[in-house]
């Protein structure tokens, strides 16, 4: 395992060095740059800016001293949030954005799987319906109206939790983001759940386990272990975006994660904070896949081979 | 007049009156009527040719029909009516007072758990051991059903075990807790007769001991006569005779019983035709597990085939034999280049087979087909049982339309004695020897030159395995088709092989002309072997 | 009672705290407390002195002379002098600052030539004959620089923390004002905390010893942490929810006017907008009160001059042909115009692109100018983009018919919107008007010491500008504010200033 | 062999998986009402506009921001101040004014003759018709008029900019569930090819295509589509590459970690041996084989494409106005959450219906597919 483990790892050095240069480029397609406002510079003001920043040197230039940086560690400084560097913003928002996604994948992992599988259990009941239809509920109704909807609920009419805020993270600050974060979640395990467990009842061992008459916890492990192959290869990918924060979250609660940092270094078009931002989903995305891949493995022996 | 109740007066353990079960919307009546009565430390056979409703029976009685089944008829188990209780109840009792053996031990233990954790589920379900007391019984039971090295065996997964190996795991289970009643499903299907003499030793014992009920589901005649002290006969889901063995052997009332009885096979293989061609040609071949990665480094390689030269010409037949987990099963899947673990080199007429890669095997493909050991996980649970056999029609023969790919189905179902209306159903929907035959029946519809048939009568009560083998023949005679035929049942070895090749932890132990290896072999493993089959000791005379 | 804490709602987290580096409405509220400039405002957006107890002006106008307060002290107890002053002027335009408001020092002496690097740093116009007295030599006659000394770009730098921190200078901890606060804590995207600073030469009046100012990206969702009491104010409202909000805060929702506007600009370069009786149709069109009513709700004015009312050294705004007209009449004259020109209904088919960049009220404020038009007989297909594309199309000459642009001012004087559309305005005037006598005006105007001769040639300006529309004026925009109850001292006004030492909490 | 009697002869392509699937989803009730519920929102969104009797891009002056009301407007109250702004509007005053069932009399007054011309702005607003004369006095400077009142309906009520919110919340559906369909198939179809090639071939190739997988995760989605727009400008196609090429991913891993299993199932090698093509046994068996998480989590794709969409078209590549999206208009109504909850009920309350059906359709067809389940 540890050898596949370090290859795994190892390919991730190419696979970011692809999605950097990609990104280097494609970034600096878009129209409009970091100094583009909607009042215009004057244009020795842009030229001292352009210097300052060294986006006056040819492209290539500038990647070459990117990927340089980058292999130091070091991400650059943010045009945008011009007193802090890349990896300042990161260090300080990273946190937050983690503690929140942390949270509402445990929520949704909890809730999710407990819902699917009393949907895949009661199949074709009212119960299995309701699950269904609340589920599809949660999906559909957007974060940037739920998050509201419990702000006006929580906080202003039963006075409960705070409306926004982060508060240093006290719990009370922590429960309307992480149930916002974690709502479409648990809505999307529930459904993989249901949908894996389903399949599990109609495997003939099933029917070796109820002949043994087990009890309930134990063909709950069963079962659960039989559909998780779906819910763990999801849930790769979903936690890099859950714990690398969300732009609604956070925007809307005023938290100061990283999230914003994707839509509002792209719009900025604040070219160090979005290759940072690259930077790290791809970090997250390669150990987090990794790590699923892994737990799928950990799951099913016949995966071990290690390909 | 209750043909299956032989004691009205005694307290029977388990009590099955007008067991129903019909499939409304496949319009199969599976079970119809039955009345069955077993006494504490019976044991009772139960037979009759494949798909009369044998394994309903079992499922029934354990409340694991399907849903879509209706069920109709009462079950008591000890004064306990199964049909009516709760499902905690039920559970109170399945696993703990009463054992199963599926009739499909391959498909029947969770892929996903190591089979240490899987025998000791019911001990710490109903036993209440802790999970190290249970691993410790449970490697114990390993031992009693006579797998090798059962304390490393305990962490290995099910798709690391051969066919027998996880057949005796399925019996360890259900015996785990020592039942008072062992329903099994054509239990030694997979194992050798040294480990089926083991099992049954063991079942003699639990039997002196606990008390232990035996509903005993085979169409191994011969066996019933050996365990069972009474037998009762199904057909089509009706049981048409009852009684005590011996009489029901020595005098066989219902046409069917004889029919089953008669039907030994019958008559030796004919000689291979002088300057017969090569089909099949293999040089060292091996077959090396990779050993279960650990978290720093991996086991030794698990070498489960070693250095096995084999040359089959148009139309041999070679016999393969041997305890189970010698490998057989490795060997044909490597012969067939469909093991990934295998090495050496195996020539197919003239082409090298491992020089190719999988896409210039394929058109060879026709020319050498398997049957799985397993027909349930061979099976793809989502096309219909003609769609399954016609399947390979549609690489090879693709001019075919749908209708006369559909007759051609039609035609092979009849072939191997399967009712051609029952094409249109999904694997699940049969029963063991019936997918069987669909496995047979996918691999011949293609004619090839080599056929891999891994234990393929294994689930065949004595009629219809008589039908097969006659089939077998036929083609052979007719199209000059080699086998390579793995069994564990010697006297249907006898019949079609010319060779025999006898097979222990991996390599080759004896080999040589059929009738020189089964009536005088050269090594006392294949003595063991042949004696305790028995193969004389026809049913007729004993 | 709540905390004693000024809990302020800030629109967005300023991109710096370094005063010479910064751009955005955010960071002047934050350094307007943290820093004083020669000048600063009073408690009602009046222009007092600040770090300057009083100036003088020579006869041209060229010579500004500033006293320094003799109890000007930084916040670390270090004495301000006129040296900071000239250091920070310098920095400021050093090229190597990267100063993006560098333009509101224009008006001193060599301010431009040094910001382009064509000259030394030192060549500013700026010196500081004593550690009293600031003295900066102007290239024109400028009425409105005092003003200018109130923008955090003409703040003096505390030189040894400076040399000490390089960059980092703007950290908590590091950064020493000589404002009312100082910086205690700063957590992007969360809050920055200053408190009072006890060195400031009248700490003794500043009422609120803490504020912190808290980023309001999402104006709906402050809303809510406002009505929650989580928030003591807000600068700026969303325009959508205003009048739900009137009723529902009543008089603690505030609006007044601004120093801004929100305006079409037409391509006069391309045919058919380079008539500019098609321009005038276009704009006759345009139901600018329901505009400012059911798309702005009322957070915007209607326009009809490029300059709003109520600046300073201004006559009041020359109106546009037409606007006394009834809707019908105006209708007509737009019909006729365009028949002149030869379109309007019956005439040649009019399409005209407009672009704009996306926000809800861009949006519908576009959508709704379409179907003004429509009458006149004009199809209307729209290009919307995200912010930068847009700025940036316009910014590169891209070839559009009428874009959306807004303006607000940095000081309140007609030359601040009027310059707008010079023809030598690469930044602004991308719809490249060029009225030779639209220039010579504004260079008389520039010239000009004479406030009230200024202003009659500025409105001239106007008047030329509002024949030609080359901008397409739509509304004015109004500064919004949400007071909450605790806060007291608060007084509206056009520059919609209200630095937090003038406030108190109740 | 006990069957037989009772088993009606099939025709052979009735028997697939496929075909028996339909015929059961057919003879489900909840099938059919889902899949009833989803036509008739289809059906509502193509013929809809066209009988609400409301242009989508109309906007009415008079009614910005209507409540849903079943009631005609305009109410009687509300005749007054229309009136009175209208008046402002010709410049002139309203006077003596009478509200007489569905007609309204008054008087123009002004300090000035009153130019008849002015009324045509009665049947330019949205409130009055065509307005008559029934007398002139004082030189002209009063003039008596008499306007019927134009009765308006807003079911769903109107958004700000006074358009009406049904019609455009159907006219909406149009794109969105095109969209939502039409991009979640191309995700869908791309996703478990993708990941069935991954997970069957295994070993190298795997490897890479999850590579590339990751890679795209990484890619700065926000700048994908800026280019987008600026390359080829907007069409609506393109929201169908934007979507599709971020929405396969999820599929093609889910698929991958399943198509894993199954492919050392015994039946893959069976196929194996019988000589299928990969093509082939993708198709046949281990597509098939892993279809209730794909139907489940296709399901899950629909509401995700169609709230993607209005991001979209704030990045400048959605749809452009007056054509709108259901979630443009959600992501619209959310704001005035608290001021015009209708401006997102509406338009969520069709898309939550919607993907209601779909998930129940979805989740039948799962169950139509498992052959285990009913005949
Ligand atoms: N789910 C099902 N739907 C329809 N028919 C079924 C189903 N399961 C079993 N059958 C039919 O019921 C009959 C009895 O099956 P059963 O498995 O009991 O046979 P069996 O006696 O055990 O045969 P074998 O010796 O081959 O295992 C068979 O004809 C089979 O095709
Ligand atoms: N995937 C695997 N990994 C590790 N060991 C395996 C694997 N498959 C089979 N084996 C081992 O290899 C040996 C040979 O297995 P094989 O299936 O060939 O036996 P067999 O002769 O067919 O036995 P049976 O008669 O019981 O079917 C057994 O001991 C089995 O445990
Ligand atoms: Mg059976
Ligand atoms: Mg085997």
């Amino acid at each position: 395992m540890i050898p596949y483990v370090l290859r795994r790892l190892a390919q991730g050095v190419p696979t970011l060095f692809i999605v950097v240069t990609l990104s280097f480029f494609l970034v600096r397609l878009a129209p409009g740059g970091p100094f583009d406002l909607e009042r215009p510079l004057p244009a020795a003001a842009m030229e001292n800016l352009r210097r300052v920043y060294g986006l006056d040197q040819p492209l290539l230039v500038q990647y070459g001293r990117y990927l340089a940086a980058l292999a130091r560690g070091d991400l650059g400084p943010s045009f945008s949030v011009r007193d802090l560097s890349v990896a300042e913003l990161f260090a300080r928002g990273l946190p937050v954005s983690m503690t929140l996604g942390s949270l509402a994948l445990a929520v949704a992992l909890l809730l999710g799987t407990v819902l699917g599988g009393l949907a895949a259990l009661r199949r074709g009941s009212g119960l299995d319906h309701a699950v269904t239809t609340l589920g599809t509920f949660a999906l559909t109704v957007p974060g940037f109206v739920v998050a509201p909807l419990l702000q006006i609920a929580f906080g202003l009419s039963l006075r409960w939790l705070p409306v926004g805020g982060w508060d240093d993270g006290s719990p009370k600050n922590l429960v309307l983001p992480v149930a916002t974060l974690a709502l479409p979640q648990v809505a999307v395990v529930a459904r993989l759940a249901r949908a894996g467990l389903v399949e599990v009842f109609d495997r003939p061992h099933w029917r070796t386990l109820r002949a043994l008459g087990l009890p309930p916890r134990i063909l709950a492990l069963h079962a659960l272990r039989g559909a998780a192959l779906p819910v763990v290869s999801y849930l790769g990918p979903a936690a890099a975006g859950l714990l690398t924060g969300s732009v609604v979250v956070e925007t809307v609660f005023g938290l100061p994660g990283v999230g914003r940092y994707f839509v509002d270094g792209a719009i900025n078009r604040d070219y160090t904070l979005v290759l940072g931002t690259v930077v790290l989903i791809a970090v997250f995305v390669l150990v987090l896949n990794l790590l699923s891949d892994l737990a799928c493995a950990l799951i099913d022996p016949r995966l071990r081979d290690f390909g | 007049m209750n043909p299956g109740s032989v004691n009205p007066g005694s307290t029977s353990l388990l009590s099955l009156r007008g067991l129903g079960v019909r499939y409304p919307q496949a319009g199969v009546t599976a079970l119809d009527g039955l009345d069955l009565d077993l006494a504490r430390g019976e044991t009772l056979a139960l037979v009759g040719e494949s798909g009369s409703g044998k394994s309903q029976v079992a499922l029934a009685v354990m409340g694991l029909l399907p849903q879509q089944a209706q069920v109709a008829g009462s079950v008591r188990f000890d004064g306990t009516e199964l049909t009516a209780l709760s499902r905690p109840a039920l559970d109170r009792i399945r696993g703990a007072r009463i054992g199963l053996v599926f009739q499909e031990p391959m498909t029947a233990l969770d892929p996903l758990f190591s089979i240490g954790h899987q025998i000791a589920l019911p001990l710490r379900a109903h036993r209440g051991l802790n999970r190290r007391q249970a691993m410790a019984r449970a490697r114990e039971l390993l031992g009693l059903v006579g797998l090798r090295d059962a304390a490393s065996r305990l962490s290995a997964y099910p798709h690391e075990l051969s066919g027998g190996e996880r057949q005796r795991v399925m019996i360890a289970m259900a015996l785990a807790c020592e039942p008072d009643l062992l329903i099994a499903d054509e239990p030694t299907t997979a194992l050798d007769v040294t480990v089926q003499a083991q099992i049954l030793a063991l079942l003699a014992d639990l039997k002196a001991r606990l008390g232990l009920a035996l509903l005993f589901i085979t169409h191994d005649l011969r066996l019933v006569r050996r365990i069972a002290e009474r037998t009762a006969v199904l057909r089509a889901g009706r049981l048409v005779e009852a009684g005590p063995t011996e009489r029901l052997f020595r005098d066989p009332q219902a046409p069917e019983t004889r029919n089953l009885l008669a039907a030994e096979p019958a008559g030796r293989k004919g000689p291979v035709p002088e300057g017969a061609p090569v089909v099949l040609e293999a040089r060292g071949v091996a077959v090396a597990y990779p050993g279960r990665r650990r978290f720093l480094r991996a086991e030794a390689p698990r070498l489960a085939v070693a250095d096995i030269d084999l040359t089959v010409r148009a139309g041999q037949t070679i016999g393969v034999v041997g305890e189970s987990g010698s490998g057989k099963s490795s060997l044909g899947r490597a012969l067939v280049r469909l093991e990934p673990a295998a090495h050496g080199l195996v020539r197919f007429e003239d082409r090298d087979l491992t020089r190719l890669d999988r896409a210039a095997l394929r058109p060879l493909r026709r020319g050498f087909q398997p049957v799985f050991q397993d027909p349930m996980g061979s099976l793809s649970p989502r096309l219909t049982a003609g769609e399954i056999v016609t399947e390979g029609l549609r690489v090879h023969e693709p001019h075919l339309n749908a209708a006369s790919r559909d007759a051609r189905a039609a035609e092979a179902f009849c072939e191997v004695r399967l009712d051609p209306a029952s094409r249109h159903r999904f694997p699940h929907a049969f029963s063991g020897g019936q997918r069987q035959r669909i496995a047979i029946a996918r691999a011949m519809i293609l004619r090839p030159r080599l056929v891999v048939l891994d234990e393929p009568t294994s689930a065949l009560d004595r009629t219809v395995q008589r039908d097969i083998v006659a089939l077998l023949r036929d083609l052979q005679a007719a199209h000059g088709l080699a086998y390579l035929f793995i069994s564990h049942d010697l006297a249907v070895v006898r019949a079609l092989a010319d060779t025999v090749l006898v097979l222990r932890h991996g390599r080759e132990v004896e080999r040589g002309p059929t009738p020189c290896v089964l009536e005088r072999p050269r090594e006392a493993y294949t003595r063991a072997l042949v004696a305790a089959a028995d193969l004389d000791g026809g049913l007729a005379q004993a | 009672a709540g905390p004693a804490a000024y809990r302020r709602g800030n629109g967005a987290d300023p991109e710096t705290l370094d005063p010479h580096k910064t751009s955005t409405v955010a960071e002047a509220t934050i350094l307007l407390d943290l820093y004083e400039g020669l000048s600063t405002y009073g408690p009602d957006g009046t222009l007092v002195p600040g770090a300057a107890e009083s100036w003088t002006t020579s006869a041209d106008g060229l010579t500004w002379t500033f006293s320094l307060r003799p109890d000007g002290r930084w916040s670390n107890g270090d004495p301000v002098v006129a040296d900071d002053f000239v250091h920070g002027f310098r920095r400021m335009l050093d090229p190597a600052t990267g100063a993006k408001y560098a333009s509101v020092l224009a008006p001193i002496r060599n301010a431009e030539a040094v910001n382009r690097g064509a000259m030394p740093v030192d060549a500013v116009g700026v010196s500081a004959p004593d550690p009293r007295r600031v003295v900066i030599q102007l290239a024109q006659p400028t009425p409105y620089f005092v003003e200018l000394m109130t923008h955090q770009a003409s703040t003096p730098v505390h030189r040894p923390s400076l040399a000490r921190h390089g960059e980092a200078f703007t950290r908590p901890g590091h950064l020493v004002s000589n404002g009312a606060y100082l910086l205690k804590d700063f957590s992007p995207n969360d809050r920055i905390t200053a408190i009072r600073n006890p060195h400031y030469r009248e700490a003794g009046k500043v009422a609120i010893p803490q504020v912190e100012y808290i980023p309001t990206p999402d104006l709906a969702a402050a809303v809510r942490r406002f009505a929650a009491g989580e928030i003591d104010s807000l600068e700026d409202l969303p325009a959508d929810q205003v009048k739900a909000l009137k009723s529902r805060f009543g008089d603690r929702v505030v609006l007044n006017p601004a120093l801004g506007v929100l305006a079409l600009m037409v391509n006069v370069r391309k045919r058919p907008l380079d008539d500019a009786r098609v321009r005038r149709a276009l704009s006759l069109a345009l139901d600018r009160e329901f505009l400012a009513e059911a798309v702005w709700g009322e957070t915007m004015l209607p326009a009809y001059s490029l300059t709003p009312a109520g600046l300073d050294n201004a006559l009041p705004p020359p109106t546009m042909p037409g606007r006394d007209l009834s809707p019908l009449e105006r209708e007509d004259a737009a019909v006729a115009l365009l028949r002149e020109a030869g379109y309007g209904p019956g005439g040649k088919p009019l399409a005209v692109e407009l672009r704009y960049n996306i926000t809800d009220n861009n949006r519908n404020t576009m959508v709704a100018i379409a179907d003004m038009w429509r009458p006149l007989n004009v199809t209307t297909s729209f290009a919307a983009t995200d912010a930068k594309t847009h700025f940036a199309y316009l910014r590169d000459g891209g070839p559009f018919d009428i874009a959306r642009m807004s303006w607000l001012a940095d000081y309140a004087d007609p030359q601040n919107f009027l310059f707008l559309v010079e023809s030598d305005n690469d930044g602004f005037n991308s719809g490249r008007y060029a009225n030779p006598a639209y220039d010579a005006l504004m260079r008389d105007a520039a010239r000009e010491t004479d406030l009230e001769a200024r202003a009659r040639i500025l409105s001239r300006a106007e008047e030329l500008f509002l024949a030609d529309l080359p901008w397409i004026p739509l509304l004015h925009y109004r500064h919004k504010h949400l007071i909450g109850p605790r806060l007291r001292g608060f007084v509206p006004n056009l520059r919609g200033v209200s630095p937090t030492r003038w406030l108190s909490l109740a | 062999m006990s069957q037989s009697a009772a088993s009606h002869p099939l025709a052979w392509a009735e028997a697939s998986l496929l075909a028996r699937a339909r015929r059961r989803l057919v003879g489900d009730r909840l099938a059919r009402a889902s899949a009833a519920l989803l036509l008739l929102v289809a059906l509502a969104c193509l013929v809809g506009p066209f009988v609400t009797g409301h242009p989508y891009d109309r906007l009415y002056y008079d009614y910005p921001g209507t409540p849903p009301s079943l009631a005609l407007y305009p109410k009687p109250a509300s005749v007054r101040p229309a009136l009175d702004r209208l008046a402002f509007r010709m410049r002139v005053r309203a006077e003596d004014v009478a509200v007489t069932g569905d007609a309204v009399r008054l008087t123009l007054a002004s300090d000035k003759p009153v130019d008849s011309r002015v009324l045509t702005f009665f049947s330019r607003s949205d409130t009055f018709g065509e307005a008559r004369i029934l007398g002139r006095s004082e030189d002209g400077r009063r003039l008596a008029v008499e306007a019927p009142l134009r009765s308006l309906r807003f079911l769903a009520g109107t958004d700000t900019l006074g358009r009406d919110l049904l019609t455009r919340t159907l006219v909406a559906g149009r794109l969105s569930l095109a969209l939502g369909l039409l991009a979640t198939a191309v995700a869908l179809g791309i996703g478990v090819i993708y990941g069935a090639l991954a997970g069957t071939l295994g070993g190298r190739v795997d490897a890479a295509m999850m590579r590339l997988v990751d890679i795209l995760y990484s890619l700065p989605f926000v700048f994908f589509v800026i280019m987008l727009v600026v390359f080829f400008g907007r069409s609506v196609a393109l929201i169908f590459v934007a979507v599709g090429a971020v929405e396969w991913l999820d599929m093609a891993r889910i698929v991958r970690a399943e198509a894993q299993g199954i492919r050392r199932r015994d039946y893959v090698r069976a196929a194996e041996a019988l000589g299928l093509s990969t093509a082939a046994i993708l198709r046949r068996h281990v597509v098939p084989n892993l279809l209730g998480p794909v139907v489940a989590f296709a399901a899950l794709m629909v509401p995700r494409v169609i709230l993607l969409e209005s991001f979209l078209s704030f990045l400048g590549l959605g749809v452009q106005e007056p054509a709108t999206s259901w979630g443009v208009l959600i992501a619209d109504g959310a704001r005035s959450l608290e001021t015009a909850p209708w401006m997102l009920v509406v338009p969520a309350a069709f898309l939550v219906a919607t993907l209601v059906a779909l998930t129940l359709l979805a989740e039948r067809l799962r169950d139509a597919l498992d052959p285990r389940e009913g005949a």
